[in-house]
Protein backbone atom coordinates (compact mmCIF):
# COMPACT_ATOMS: atom_id res chain seq x y z
CA UNK A 1 0.00 0.00 0.00
CA UNK A 2 1.29 3.35 -1.14
CA UNK A 3 1.49 5.73 2.20
CA UNK A 4 1.90 9.55 2.00
CA UNK A 5 1.72 11.59 5.75
CA UNK A 6 2.54 15.22 5.67
CA UNK A 7 2.39 18.13 8.51
CA UNK A 8 2.56 21.21 6.80
CA UNK A 9 2.47 25.22 6.53
CA UNK A 10 2.03 25.18 3.02
CA UNK A 11 -1.58 24.55 1.34
CA UNK A 12 -2.42 21.73 -0.64
CA UNK A 13 -3.49 20.94 -4.10
CA UNK A 14 -6.47 18.62 -4.06
CA UNK A 15 -6.24 17.60 -7.78
CA UNK A 16 -3.02 16.40 -7.68
CA UNK A 17 -3.49 14.93 -4.48
CA UNK A 18 -6.00 12.68 -6.29
CA UNK A 19 -4.36 11.99 -8.66
CA UNK A 20 -1.64 10.50 -6.40
CA UNK A 21 -4.11 7.89 -4.72
CA UNK A 22 -5.73 6.75 -8.28
CA UNK A 23 -1.74 5.70 -9.94
CA UNK A 24 -2.32 1.69 -9.50
CA UNK A 25 -3.98 0.78 -12.23
CA UNK A 26 -6.63 -1.15 -10.05
CA UNK A 27 -7.72 1.19 -8.30
CA UNK A 28 -11.69 1.83 -9.10
CA UNK A 29 -12.43 4.32 -6.40
CA UNK A 30 -11.19 7.67 -4.78
CA UNK A 31 -12.80 9.15 -1.48
CA UNK A 32 -11.69 12.73 -0.22
CA UNK A 33 -11.96 14.31 2.34
CA UNK A 34 -11.43 17.79 2.99
CA UNK A 35 -11.51 19.94 6.29
CA UNK A 36 -12.00 23.90 5.80
CA UNK A 37 -11.56 26.58 7.91
CA UNK A 38 -14.84 28.22 9.14
CA UNK A 39 -15.28 31.91 9.92
CA UNK A 40 -17.26 31.32 12.98
CA UNK A 41 -17.58 28.89 15.82
CA UNK A 42 -19.66 28.10 18.66
CA UNK A 43 -21.47 31.28 18.92
CA UNK A 44 -18.86 33.87 17.70
CA UNK A 45 -16.68 35.57 14.35
CA UNK A 46 -13.54 34.22 13.68
CA UNK A 47 -10.86 35.92 11.82
CA UNK A 48 -7.94 33.77 12.11
CA UNK A 49 -6.90 30.26 13.80
CA UNK A 50 -3.57 29.18 14.53
CA UNK A 51 -2.78 25.13 14.68
CA UNK A 52 0.09 23.97 17.13
CA UNK A 53 1.40 20.41 16.75
CA UNK A 54 3.52 17.85 18.44
CA UNK A 55 5.94 17.06 15.72
CA UNK A 56 7.22 13.56 15.89
CA UNK A 57 4.39 12.28 17.56
CA UNK A 58 1.74 13.39 14.94
CA UNK A 59 3.17 11.85 12.11
CA UNK A 60 3.75 8.59 14.06
CA UNK A 61 0.01 9.02 15.70
CA UNK A 62 -1.37 9.42 11.94
CA UNK A 63 0.87 6.73 10.49
CA UNK A 64 -0.97 4.12 13.19
CA UNK A 65 -4.28 5.26 12.44
CA UNK A 66 -3.90 4.42 8.66
CA UNK A 67 -2.46 1.37 9.16
CA UNK A 68 -5.47 0.05 11.57
CA UNK A 69 -7.44 1.33 8.55
CA UNK A 70 -5.10 -0.79 6.23
CA UNK A 71 -5.86 -3.88 8.67
CA UNK A 72 -9.53 -3.22 8.42
CA UNK A 73 -9.91 -2.43 5.10
CA UNK A 74 -8.34 -3.42 1.54
CA UNK A 75 -6.71 -0.51 0.38
CA UNK A 76 -4.54 0.58 -2.21
CA UNK A 77 -3.13 4.15 -0.89
CA UNK A 78 -3.70 6.68 1.52
CA UNK A 79 -2.48 10.18 1.89
CA UNK A 80 -3.03 12.57 5.14
CA UNK A 81 -1.95 15.90 4.85
CA UNK A 82 -2.70 18.45 7.83
CA UNK A 83 -1.56 22.10 8.02
CA UNK A 84 -0.22 23.91 11.01
CA UNK A 85 0.56 27.23 11.96
CA UNK A 86 -1.91 30.26 10.67
CA UNK A 87 -4.54 30.10 8.76
CA UNK A 88 -7.54 31.89 7.74
CA UNK A 89 -11.07 31.50 7.14
CA UNK A 90 -11.59 29.38 4.20
CA UNK A 91 -8.39 28.39 4.42
CA UNK A 92 -7.98 24.23 3.22
CA UNK A 93 -6.74 22.63 7.15
CA UNK A 94 -6.40 18.76 6.30
CA UNK A 95 -7.07 16.19 3.63
CA UNK A 96 -7.58 12.70 3.77
CA UNK A 97 -7.70 10.53 0.83
CA UNK A 98 -7.79 6.36 0.24
CA UNK A 99 -7.79 4.79 -2.93
CA UNK A 100 -9.10 1.14 -3.13
CA UNK A 101 -10.79 -1.14 -5.67
CA UNK A 102 -13.91 -0.62 -4.40
CA UNK A 103 -15.83 2.20 -3.07
CA UNK A 104 -17.32 0.80 0.03
CA UNK A 105 -13.82 0.00 1.56
CA UNK A 106 -12.59 3.82 0.16
CA UNK A 107 -15.56 5.45 1.96
CA UNK A 108 -15.16 3.73 5.51
CA UNK A 109 -11.36 3.86 5.76
CA UNK A 110 -11.64 8.16 4.87
CA UNK A 111 -14.05 8.58 7.39
CA UNK A 112 -12.61 5.99 10.17
CA UNK A 113 -9.20 8.14 9.58
CA UNK A 114 -10.76 10.98 9.56
CA UNK A 115 -12.84 10.66 13.02
CA UNK A 116 -9.03 9.03 14.88
CA UNK A 117 -7.22 12.06 13.93
CA UNK A 118 -9.89 13.90 15.05
CA UNK A 119 -9.16 11.88 18.42
CA UNK A 120 -5.46 11.01 18.73
CA UNK A 121 -3.45 12.72 16.48
CA UNK A 122 -1.74 15.87 18.74
CA UNK A 123 -3.17 18.70 16.86
CA UNK A 124 -4.42 21.93 19.01
CA UNK A 125 -6.27 25.10 17.24
CA UNK A 126 -6.39 28.39 18.72
CA UNK A 127 -9.17 30.82 17.48
CA UNK A 128 -8.96 34.81 17.09
CA UNK A 129 -12.27 35.95 17.39
CA UNK A 130 -13.30 39.35 15.56
CA UNK A 131 -12.78 41.52 18.88
CA UNK A 132 -9.48 40.30 18.99
CA UNK A 133 -9.76 37.89 21.64
CA UNK A 134 -8.18 34.43 21.34
CA UNK A 135 -9.06 31.20 22.92
CA UNK A 136 -8.23 27.39 23.26
CA UNK A 137 -10.46 25.83 21.00
CA UNK A 138 -12.79 22.61 23.22
CA UNK A 139 -12.24 19.02 22.45
CA UNK A 140 -15.97 17.94 21.26
CA UNK A 141 -17.91 14.99 22.81
CA UNK A 142 -19.41 14.49 19.39
CA UNK A 143 -15.89 13.73 17.93
CA UNK A 144 -14.80 10.63 20.77
CA UNK A 145 -18.71 9.60 20.09
CA UNK A 146 -18.11 9.70 16.46
CA UNK A 147 -14.98 6.25 17.70
CA UNK A 148 -17.94 4.37 18.84
CA UNK A 149 -19.54 2.96 15.35
CA UNK A 150 -16.07 1.49 14.79
CA UNK A 151 -15.69 -0.67 17.57
CA UNK A 152 -18.48 -2.52 17.09
CA UNK A 153 -18.44 -5.21 14.40
CA UNK A 154 -18.99 -4.34 10.79
CA UNK B 1 17.79 13.41 32.90
CA UNK B 2 14.43 13.08 30.85
CA UNK B 3 12.68 15.72 28.65
CA UNK B 4 9.38 17.03 29.89
CA UNK B 5 7.27 18.93 26.80
CA UNK B 6 4.27 20.90 26.94
CA UNK B 7 1.45 22.08 24.34
CA UNK B 8 -0.92 24.46 23.47
CA UNK B 9 -2.85 25.64 26.33
CA UNK B 10 -0.50 24.17 29.29
CA UNK B 11 2.25 24.94 27.33
CA UNK B 12 0.89 29.17 27.83
CA UNK B 13 -0.29 28.58 31.41
CA UNK B 14 3.44 26.82 32.00
CA UNK B 15 5.18 29.49 30.45
CA UNK B 16 6.91 26.50 29.46
CA UNK B 17 7.17 23.99 26.46
CA UNK B 18 10.34 22.36 26.93
CA UNK B 19 12.30 21.13 30.03
CA UNK B 20 14.84 18.81 31.08
CA UNK B 21 14.19 17.03 34.75
CA UNK B 22 16.40 15.09 36.56
CA UNK B 23 15.10 11.81 38.04
CA UNK B 24 16.51 9.64 40.54
CA UNK B 25 15.32 6.28 38.80
CA UNK B 26 12.49 5.09 37.21
CA UNK B 27 9.22 6.52 38.21
CA UNK B 28 5.90 6.18 36.88
CA UNK B 29 3.59 8.95 34.85
CA UNK B 30 1.55 9.69 38.47
CA UNK B 31 4.46 10.04 40.64
CA UNK B 32 6.33 12.31 37.72
CA UNK B 33 3.46 14.61 37.71
CA UNK B 34 3.46 15.01 41.31
CA UNK B 35 7.52 15.46 41.36
CA UNK B 36 6.94 18.42 38.39
CA UNK B 37 4.00 19.83 41.50
CA UNK B 38 6.35 19.76 43.80
CA UNK B 39 8.60 21.55 42.04
CA UNK B 40 6.19 24.12 40.17
CA UNK B 41 3.27 24.43 42.64
CA UNK B 42 -0.45 25.53 42.40
CA UNK B 43 -0.76 26.16 38.42
CA UNK B 44 1.15 22.87 37.85
CA UNK B 45 -1.20 21.00 39.93
CA UNK B 46 -4.55 22.43 37.89
CA UNK B 47 -2.38 21.16 34.73
CA UNK B 48 -1.14 18.61 35.84
CA UNK B 49 -4.30 17.06 37.62
CA UNK B 50 -6.84 17.95 35.54
CA UNK B 51 -9.00 15.12 34.98
CA UNK B 52 -8.82 15.42 31.04
CA UNK B 53 -5.12 15.74 30.50
CA UNK B 54 -3.20 13.46 28.18
CA UNK B 55 0.06 12.26 28.75
CA UNK B 56 2.55 10.84 26.32
CA UNK B 57 5.95 8.60 27.27
CA UNK B 58 8.30 8.59 23.82
CA UNK B 59 5.79 9.78 21.85
CA UNK B 60 3.01 7.16 22.49
CA UNK B 61 -0.25 7.45 24.81
CA UNK B 62 0.16 6.86 28.30
CA UNK B 63 -1.54 5.58 31.41
CA UNK B 64 -0.85 7.36 34.82
CA UNK B 65 0.83 3.87 36.04
CA UNK B 66 3.22 3.61 32.79
CA UNK B 67 6.78 3.71 33.21
CA UNK B 68 8.95 6.49 33.24
CA UNK B 69 13.05 5.90 32.92
CA UNK B 70 16.04 7.79 32.00
CA UNK B 71 16.20 9.40 28.57
CA UNK B 72 12.34 9.60 27.78
CA UNK B 73 10.71 12.11 26.25
CA UNK B 74 7.56 12.81 28.45
CA UNK B 75 4.65 15.22 27.29
CA UNK B 76 1.22 16.49 28.93
CA UNK B 77 -1.30 17.72 26.72
CA UNK B 78 -4.87 18.85 27.03
CA UNK B 79 -7.39 17.10 24.35
CA UNK B 80 -6.81 17.06 20.87
CA UNK B 81 -8.31 19.48 18.46
CA UNK B 82 -7.27 18.53 15.02
CA UNK B 83 -8.96 17.92 11.64
CA UNK C 1 -28.12 24.76 -1.64
CA UNK C 2 -25.87 25.10 -4.18
CA UNK C 3 -25.99 21.80 -6.73
CA UNK C 4 -24.38 20.81 -9.79
CA UNK C 5 -25.06 18.25 -11.90
CA UNK C 6 -23.09 17.58 -15.22
CA UNK C 7 -23.31 15.11 -17.94
CA UNK C 8 -19.99 15.15 -19.99
CA UNK C 9 -17.42 13.44 -22.19
CA UNK C 10 -14.68 15.80 -21.05
CA UNK C 11 -12.66 14.95 -17.79
CA UNK C 12 -13.30 17.13 -14.76
CA UNK C 13 -10.91 19.05 -12.06
CA UNK C 14 -10.84 17.83 -9.02
CA UNK C 15 -9.29 19.96 -7.35
CA UNK C 16 -11.64 22.72 -9.32
CA UNK C 17 -14.35 21.00 -7.73
CA UNK C 18 -13.15 20.80 -4.61
CA UNK C 19 -12.80 24.88 -4.23
CA UNK C 20 -16.28 25.60 -5.69
CA UNK C 21 -17.76 22.71 -3.08
CA UNK C 22 -16.20 25.20 -0.31
CA UNK C 23 -17.56 28.28 -1.11
CA UNK C 24 -20.07 29.37 1.49
CA UNK C 25 -18.42 30.36 4.39
CA UNK C 26 -19.97 28.26 7.23
CA UNK C 27 -19.06 25.14 5.24
CA UNK C 28 -16.08 23.46 7.02
CA UNK C 29 -16.07 19.66 5.46
CA UNK C 30 -16.09 18.44 1.64
CA UNK C 31 -16.22 14.70 0.96
CA UNK C 32 -15.52 13.66 -2.84
CA UNK C 33 -15.43 10.32 -4.29
CA UNK C 34 -14.00 9.84 -7.72
CA UNK C 35 -14.75 6.72 -9.79
CA UNK C 36 -11.74 5.47 -11.69
CA UNK C 37 -11.76 3.30 -14.87
CA UNK C 38 -9.62 -0.05 -13.99
CA UNK C 39 -8.13 -2.05 -16.32
CA UNK C 40 -9.31 -5.60 -15.24
CA UNK C 41 -13.30 -7.07 -14.45
CA UNK C 42 -14.37 -10.07 -13.96
CA UNK C 43 -11.17 -11.72 -14.89
CA UNK C 44 -10.67 -9.56 -17.81
CA UNK C 45 -8.01 -7.39 -18.92
CA UNK C 46 -10.05 -4.34 -20.45
CA UNK C 47 -8.41 -1.91 -22.90
CA UNK C 48 -11.38 0.66 -23.40
CA UNK C 49 -15.04 1.38 -22.36
CA UNK C 50 -17.81 3.19 -23.88
CA UNK C 51 -20.48 4.67 -21.79
CA UNK C 52 -24.24 5.38 -23.18
CA UNK C 53 -26.46 7.15 -21.33
CA UNK C 54 -30.56 8.42 -21.32
CA UNK C 55 -30.46 12.48 -22.24
CA UNK C 56 -32.45 14.51 -20.15
CA UNK C 57 -33.80 11.66 -17.75
CA UNK C 58 -29.84 10.90 -16.33
CA UNK C 59 -29.82 14.50 -15.05
CA UNK C 60 -33.56 14.08 -13.54
CA UNK C 61 -32.74 10.74 -11.71
CA UNK C 62 -29.62 12.33 -10.16
CA UNK C 63 -31.57 15.84 -9.42
CA UNK C 64 -33.73 13.21 -7.48
CA UNK C 65 -30.92 11.88 -5.51
CA UNK C 66 -29.49 15.22 -4.25
CA UNK C 67 -32.60 16.03 -2.88
CA UNK C 68 -33.20 13.28 -1.44
CA UNK C 69 -29.87 13.90 0.41
CA UNK C 70 -30.47 16.93 1.07
CA UNK C 71 -34.04 15.73 2.90
CA UNK C 72 -31.89 13.74 5.17
CA UNK C 73 -28.86 15.74 6.05
CA UNK C 74 -28.15 19.51 6.39
CA UNK C 75 -26.11 20.44 3.01
CA UNK C 76 -24.54 23.74 1.56
CA UNK C 77 -23.50 22.01 -1.49
CA UNK C 78 -23.56 19.31 -4.02
CA UNK C 79 -22.08 18.58 -6.87
CA UNK C 80 -22.30 15.31 -9.38
CA UNK C 81 -20.10 14.91 -12.98
CA UNK C 82 -20.53 11.74 -14.57
CA UNK C 83 -18.49 11.22 -17.80
CA UNK C 84 -20.48 9.37 -21.02
CA UNK C 85 -18.55 8.40 -23.86
CA UNK C 86 -15.35 6.82 -24.85
CA UNK C 87 -13.23 6.29 -21.76
CA UNK C 88 -9.71 4.48 -21.17
CA UNK C 89 -8.53 3.06 -18.27
CA UNK C 90 -7.04 5.23 -15.48
CA UNK C 91 -9.87 7.97 -16.74
CA UNK C 92 -11.87 9.44 -14.07
CA UNK C 93 -15.02 8.62 -14.55
CA UNK C 94 -17.52 10.10 -11.90
CA UNK C 95 -17.31 12.78 -9.19
CA UNK C 96 -19.49 13.46 -6.17
CA UNK C 97 -19.00 15.82 -3.92
CA UNK C 98 -20.32 17.00 -0.90
CA UNK C 99 -19.85 20.73 1.10
CA UNK C 100 -21.68 20.54 4.73
CA UNK C 101 -20.80 22.40 7.87
CA UNK C 102 -20.05 18.82 9.84
CA UNK C 103 -18.14 16.00 8.16
CA UNK C 104 -20.67 13.12 9.66
CA UNK C 105 -23.44 14.74 7.10
CA UNK C 106 -20.65 15.40 4.09
CA UNK C 107 -19.70 11.60 4.57
CA UNK C 108 -23.11 10.55 4.79
CA UNK C 109 -24.41 11.83 2.29
CA UNK C 110 -21.41 11.69 -0.26
CA UNK C 111 -22.05 8.02 0.01
CA UNK C 112 -25.91 8.06 -0.39
CA UNK C 113 -25.56 10.02 -3.91
CA UNK C 114 -22.94 7.32 -5.08
CA UNK C 115 -25.31 4.41 -3.93
CA UNK C 116 -28.28 5.49 -5.65
CA UNK C 117 -26.82 6.57 -8.65
CA UNK C 118 -25.49 3.35 -9.10
CA UNK C 119 -28.72 1.78 -8.85
CA UNK C 120 -30.86 4.84 -10.15
CA UNK C 121 -29.31 6.61 -12.80
CA UNK C 122 -29.48 5.35 -16.55
CA UNK C 123 -25.90 4.92 -17.54
CA UNK C 124 -24.88 2.03 -19.52
CA UNK C 125 -20.92 0.89 -19.59
CA UNK C 126 -19.67 -1.82 -22.01
CA UNK C 127 -16.30 -2.92 -22.57
CA UNK C 128 -13.56 -3.80 -24.58
CA UNK C 129 -10.91 -6.79 -23.65
CA UNK C 130 -7.53 -7.09 -24.43
CA UNK C 131 -9.03 -9.49 -26.92
CA UNK C 132 -11.11 -7.23 -29.12
CA UNK C 133 -14.01 -8.91 -27.66
CA UNK C 134 -16.70 -6.46 -26.36
CA UNK C 135 -19.52 -6.88 -24.02
CA UNK C 136 -22.01 -4.50 -21.28
CA UNK C 137 -21.00 -4.79 -18.10
CA UNK C 138 -23.48 -6.74 -15.55
CA UNK C 139 -25.31 -5.37 -12.76
CA UNK C 140 -23.50 -6.17 -9.73
CA UNK C 141 -25.98 -7.27 -6.81
CA UNK C 142 -23.70 -5.64 -4.54
CA UNK C 143 -24.89 -2.12 -5.40
CA UNK C 144 -28.53 -3.12 -4.78
CA UNK C 145 -27.31 -4.87 -1.45
CA UNK C 146 -25.64 -1.50 -0.79
CA UNK C 147 -29.41 0.34 -0.73
CA UNK C 148 -30.39 -1.30 1.60
CA UNK C 149 -28.75 0.62 4.59
CA UNK C 150 -30.34 3.86 3.80
CA UNK C 151 -33.74 2.12 4.47
CA UNK C 152 -33.05 1.98 8.14
CA UNK C 153 -33.73 4.90 10.45
CA UNK C 154 -30.38 6.45 11.41
CA UNK D 1 -48.68 8.44 -31.14
CA UNK D 2 -45.84 7.60 -28.66
CA UNK D 3 -42.16 6.97 -28.86
CA UNK D 4 -40.26 4.37 -27.57
CA UNK D 5 -36.29 4.17 -26.78
CA UNK D 6 -34.39 1.43 -26.27
CA UNK D 7 -30.93 1.64 -24.47
CA UNK D 8 -27.73 -0.09 -24.17
CA UNK D 9 -27.80 -3.88 -25.24
CA UNK D 10 -31.60 -3.69 -25.52
CA UNK D 11 -30.54 -1.18 -28.47
CA UNK D 12 -28.32 -3.58 -30.01
CA UNK D 13 -30.38 -6.74 -29.48
CA UNK D 14 -33.26 -4.71 -31.54
CA UNK D 15 -31.11 -2.72 -34.15
CA UNK D 16 -33.46 0.46 -32.84
CA UNK D 17 -32.81 2.90 -30.58
CA UNK D 18 -35.80 5.56 -30.91
CA UNK D 19 -38.97 4.31 -32.59
CA UNK D 20 -42.60 6.22 -33.20
CA UNK D 21 -45.65 3.90 -32.05
CA UNK D 22 -49.08 4.59 -32.70
CA UNK D 23 -51.53 3.93 -29.72
CA UNK D 24 -55.27 4.18 -30.29
CA UNK D 25 -56.00 4.82 -26.44
CA UNK D 26 -54.34 5.08 -22.56
CA UNK D 27 -52.61 1.51 -22.21
CA UNK D 28 -50.67 0.05 -19.68
CA UNK D 29 -47.00 -0.48 -19.65
CA UNK D 30 -48.12 -4.39 -20.11
CA UNK D 31 -50.14 -3.69 -23.25
CA UNK D 32 -47.80 -1.64 -24.84
CA UNK D 33 -44.86 -4.22 -24.31
CA UNK D 34 -47.53 -6.74 -25.87
CA UNK D 35 -48.50 -4.61 -28.75
CA UNK D 36 -44.71 -4.37 -29.46
CA UNK D 37 -44.12 -7.97 -29.29
CA UNK D 38 -46.75 -8.77 -31.54
CA UNK D 39 -45.33 -6.27 -34.43
CA UNK D 40 -42.12 -7.40 -33.78
CA UNK D 41 -41.72 -10.47 -32.77
CA UNK D 42 -39.43 -13.45 -30.24
CA UNK D 43 -36.26 -10.80 -29.84
CA UNK D 44 -38.68 -8.60 -28.78
CA UNK D 45 -40.68 -10.72 -26.24
CA UNK D 46 -36.70 -11.79 -25.17
CA UNK D 47 -35.83 -8.22 -24.61
CA UNK D 48 -39.12 -6.88 -23.18
CA UNK D 49 -40.30 -9.84 -20.98
CA UNK D 50 -37.12 -10.38 -19.55
CA UNK D 51 -36.96 -10.13 -15.66
CA UNK D 52 -35.13 -7.06 -15.04
CA UNK D 53 -36.10 -4.67 -17.58
CA UNK D 54 -36.53 -1.41 -16.95
CA UNK D 55 -39.55 0.90 -18.03
CA UNK D 56 -39.63 4.44 -17.64
CA UNK D 57 -42.44 7.15 -18.74
CA UNK D 58 -41.84 10.15 -19.47
CA UNK D 59 -38.69 9.64 -17.67
CA UNK D 60 -39.68 8.47 -14.75
CA UNK D 61 -39.42 4.73 -13.72
CA UNK D 62 -42.58 2.86 -14.25
CA UNK D 63 -44.28 -0.07 -12.90
CA UNK D 64 -45.94 -2.72 -14.97
CA UNK D 65 -49.77 -1.50 -14.80
CA UNK D 66 -48.86 2.31 -15.22
CA UNK D 67 -50.58 3.58 -17.68
CA UNK D 68 -48.83 5.18 -21.59
CA UNK D 69 -50.80 7.57 -22.96
CA UNK D 70 -50.68 9.66 -25.95
CA UNK D 71 -47.80 12.01 -26.34
CA UNK D 72 -45.64 10.04 -23.59
CA UNK D 73 -41.76 8.91 -24.18
CA UNK D 74 -41.05 5.52 -22.59
CA UNK D 75 -37.91 4.02 -22.70
CA UNK D 76 -36.99 0.38 -22.63
CA UNK D 77 -33.62 -0.48 -20.75
CA UNK D 78 -31.24 -3.29 -18.63
CA UNK D 79 -30.40 -2.77 -15.02
CA UNK D 80 -28.01 0.42 -15.26
CA UNK D 81 -24.22 0.02 -14.64
CA UNK D 82 -22.72 3.35 -14.69
CA UNK D 83 -20.90 5.18 -11.60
Amino acid sequence: MQRRVSIQEADFDVGKECRGLAKSSRCGAVTQFVGVMRDYNEGDDIVAMELEHYPGMTERSIESIIDRAAQRWSLLSVTVIHRVGALLPGAQIVFVGVGAMHRQAAFAACEFIMDFLKSEAPFWKKERRADGAERWVDARASDTQALDRWSSDD
Amino acid sequence: MITVLFFAKYREQLGVSCMDVQITSALTVSDLKQQLISDGGADWATVLLAENTLCAVNQTLAKADDLVTDGDEVAFYPPVTGG
